[in-house]
């Protein structure tokens, strides 16, 4: 039971990625929300890593990590500006109150 | 090989010291390498930087403690030692204690990698350069947490100028760090110093490598706050940044790893560029090892050091920049330099097949080194 | 591999565990005797004037969008660095192909750079020059 | 129980407990300092794994840019009379009823699919060099690809941010 293989690195990130979405669904400040999003992006890393090690012993899981880092940071840079931009017009983060488009 | 591996070899036949194992000696390397060698050099790098200072300024540098005040580091040390450790009441206690400790780890964790001599580096990691970095790109947050914390106007405006000089100044950094390692071909310590040769420096590779040296030393000037570059700390303005309200045992920590990272900069700035432990045009790989290392740490130490005298002249010579000016010069000078460099690198290893300019005058002259 | 990292784990353990230390014996050694005066915050000797948690503008938020941007293109251009001399010393032809490869990929970088270097403010583009993509 | 066991075990309570406090601490600032245990934890398993440059890469894009880049965010978006960062109360119960039973089913998923694992206990060869000869072959066209993105992204970011 002890001896570390795949299935205990995919519990481990099944657990980060349930973590993130208990993050995404219960903060209610939105750069909190982001904090979720990133432990997501964190744990499909370590899926792809898991993989790359375990399964196909060439380097391709590692690649794709590697791009996840591309995605995550690009999608963080472009959320906190929109964030940001929401802050300046409403003064508030707060998801409950960002709500104009809605009729 | 690491050091740890290396003394572990070395000690492998003694009888009482056979039997340890190695993660002990990375243990005793690493103590080693924090009290015989960071914490001293700091102190008398401080003293150093004052006698300077005094010289520039034509006047005497401290005389007092002990003969030409050469202890006065250790009265310094002592008396920040017994001073009052002040946590202002509005701080925010938890984050107040977290920054120096982040601040300490990335500037220590640095000199895991740097390459004294040919075994004599403490962690021979595959990723060197690259680790180092990653490292000390975490000095930014231990900035902010400690300029936030300390719940004072003067120390959050200044984290946040620190911060964002610090994490603007690692892209031109960064870049030249990469052009280093386009030639050097690999991301291990030793394994760059060893492509360089007594007769081949890095530096000397190609017309982009010179201009990437400079550049990455003026970019990791300003990325270790120092002036001309330290806004953060300018005293007659912000009362000394993020460090206004630690005082006493903390303060010195950040006066600690002021120095570590200077010495670190100047540490990558020799392996990369200078040639690492060898000595220009003396071949000294021809000695028995327990001959050419203690030779060779004394090489790389004078490069260093050297380094370092040029920083602590520049100090106490160069005006101190504008917060604006020193935007523009970042990313208005230093990163399209660091891009030109970048690329005209690679044209020119694409273009000539990887050889410098120094192989080409041997070729040509027929030494064949 | 893995005792290298082992010998970078001991130092961050003993880097981490040296600052609570060095406190701890400074605690020993120091006075401690806190009064109201001197714990509030340091203004200059006068009396601190509101709270500390001033609100200020984006200015510091775009440079760290630009160094992060950068920051991944470079961790992306490290693994290519780390091979680059044995491309050109083995496959001579291919060289510059690959060259051309590193190439396009800072080129359409730069693109974005020089957007980033191009941006006048408005108001300011005659007189006062700040740092354009930075307007400080 | 090997040492590699060992330091999985480490790894994993250094990547897990961090990222517990991160999603349920009120004050958002504490919950942005949390992340930066979980992604130093998050590396260690990498290296576990074998992959240095991949745990490198974590340290420097996450801890020393995304993380940079959260605790601006968060002082920026601060309200302006120094107010704390209470997180209102929302209550919680609903997102971990559901997190659970996401958990329940990927744990059933996991143990019961057969994994054809290759366990090879051989230490890890260093993989910078093989991860740049696969970018410039196999992957070249995602490696452009991604200068297009970050372009893309870049100059999205700062027409939202530069403010007017």
């Amino acid at each position: 039971m002890f001896a570390v293989d795949l299935r205990h690195y995919l519990i481990l990130s099944a657990i980060l990625f349930v973590l993130g979405i208990i993050g995404i669904l219960s903060r209610k400040n939105s750069v909190g929300i982001l904090m979720g999003i990133e432990l997501v992006m964190n744990s499909a890393g370590i899926n792809f890593v898991a993989f790359s090690k375990y399964v196909a012993s060439d380097l391709s899981g590692q690649i794709f990590a590697l791009f996840i880092f591309l995605i995550a940071a690009s999608e963080v840079v472009v959320a906190l500006a929109i964030i940001l931009r929401i802050y300046q017009n409403k003064t508030t983060v707060n998801i409950e109150d960002i709500k104009d488009l809605k009729c | 090989m690491s050091l740890p591996e290396f003394l572990k070899e070395l000690f492998e036949s003694w009888p009482l010291l056979g039997i340890l194992p190695l993660w002990f000696y990375s243990l005793i390397c690493i103590l080693g390498l924090l009290f015989l060698f960071l914490f001293p050099f700091a102190g008398i790098a401080v003293y150093i930087e004052r006698k300077i200072a005094g010289d520039i300024q034509a006047r005497i540098g401290p005389n007092v403690v002990g003969p030409y005040g050469i202890l006065q580091w250790i009265a310094d040390a002592l008396k920040l030692l017994l001073k009052e450790d002040i946590i202002p009441a509005l701080a925010d206690k938890k984050l107040f204690i977290l920054s120096p400790m982040i601040i300490f780890l990335s500037g220590a964790a640095a000199y895991a990698v740097i390459p004294f001599a040919e075994n004599v580096i403490l962690a021979n990691l595959n990723i060197g350069i690259f680790y180092l970095i990653a490292i000390t790109s975490m000095v930014a947050l231990g900035l902010i947490l400690g300029g936030w914390a300390s719940n004072n106007k003067w120390s959050l405006l200044g984290g946040m100028r620190a911060a964002a000089q610090i994490v603007s100044f690692e892209i031109p950094v960064a870049l030249c760090i990469l052009t280093a390692v386009l030639v050097a071909g690999t991301l291990d310590m030793t394994q760059i110093v060893k492509n360089q040769s007594p007769y081949h420096w890095n530096i000397f590779h190609n017309p982009f490598m010179f201009i990437a040296a400079f550049v990455y030393y003026i970019a990791a000037l300003a990325e270790a706050n120092r002036t001309p570059f330290d806004i953060p700390e300018a005293d007659s303005e912000l009362v000394s940044g993020y460090n206004t309200e630690y005082s006493g045992m903390r303060f010195a920590i950040f006066f600690l790893i002021e120095y570590a990272e200077c010495f670190v900069i100047c540490a990558v700035a020799a392996t990369l560029f200078l040639g690492g432990w060898h000595p220009p045009f003396i071949d000294i790989s021809g000695l028995a090892l327990p001959l050419r290392m203690p030779l060779q740490v004394m090489v790389f130490m004078a490069k260093a050091i050297l380094l370092l005298l040029v920083m602590m002249w520049i100090r106490w010579t160069l005006p101190r920049y504008r917060v604006d000016q020193l935007m523009k010069l970042c990313w208005e000078v230093l990163v399209p330099f660091s891009f030109v460099c970048l690329l005209g690198t690679a044209f020119w290893m694409a273009l000539f097949k990887g050889k410098g300019v120094p192989e080409m005058i041997y070729a040509l002259l027929g030494w064949g080194s | 591999m893995y005792t290298q990292f082992a010998t970078v784990l001991i130092f961050l353990i003993i880097g981490a565990g040296m600052v609570p230390l060095i406190l701890l014996v400074g605690k020993i050694l120091r006075p401690s005797n806190p009064d109201p005066k001197k714990l509030t915050s340091y203004e200059c000797g006068e009396e601190p004037v509101g709270g500390s948690w001033v609100q200020f503008n984006l200015r510091f938020y775009v440079i760290a969008i630009l160094f992060l941007i950068f920051d991944v293109e470079v961790v992306l251009m490290f693994p290519i660095g780390a091979t680059f001399r044995q491309w050109m010393i083995s496959q001579a032809g291919k060289g510059l192909l690959v060259f051309a490869e590193v190439a396009l990929f800072i080129g359409i970088l730069l693109i974005g750079f020089a957007y980033a270097w191009g941006l006048r403010p408005p108001a300011q583009r005659k007189n006062h020059k700040p740092c354009p993509c930075l307007n400080f | 129980m090997t040492a590699q066991d060992f330091f999985f075990y480490i790894f994993a309570l250094i990547t897990l407990l961090p990222a517990i406090v991160c999603v349920f601490h009120p004050n958002i600032l504490y919950a942005g300092l949390s992340l930066f245990g979980s992604f130093f934890g998050v590396a260690g398993i990498y290296i576990l794994l074998g992959a240095d440059f991949i745990a490198a890469t974590q340290v420097l894009i996450y801890v020393g840019g995304i993380l940079v880049l959260i605790l601006f965010a968060v002082m920026l978006s601060k309200d302006i009379y120094g107010a704390k960062f209470q997180d209102e109360k929302k209550k919680k119960i609903m997102p971990i009823i559901l997190g659970s039973v996401l958990l329940g089913f990927l744990l059933k998923f996991i143990l019961t699919t057969p994994w054809n694992m290759t366990l090879t206990d051989e230490a890890p060869l260093p993989t910078t060099s093989r991860l740049g000869d696969l970018l410039l072959t196999d992957y070249l066209l995602p490696f452009e690809l991604a200068s297009i993105l970050l372009l893309a992204a870049l100059i999205g970011a700062i027409i939202l941010a530069r403010s007017k």
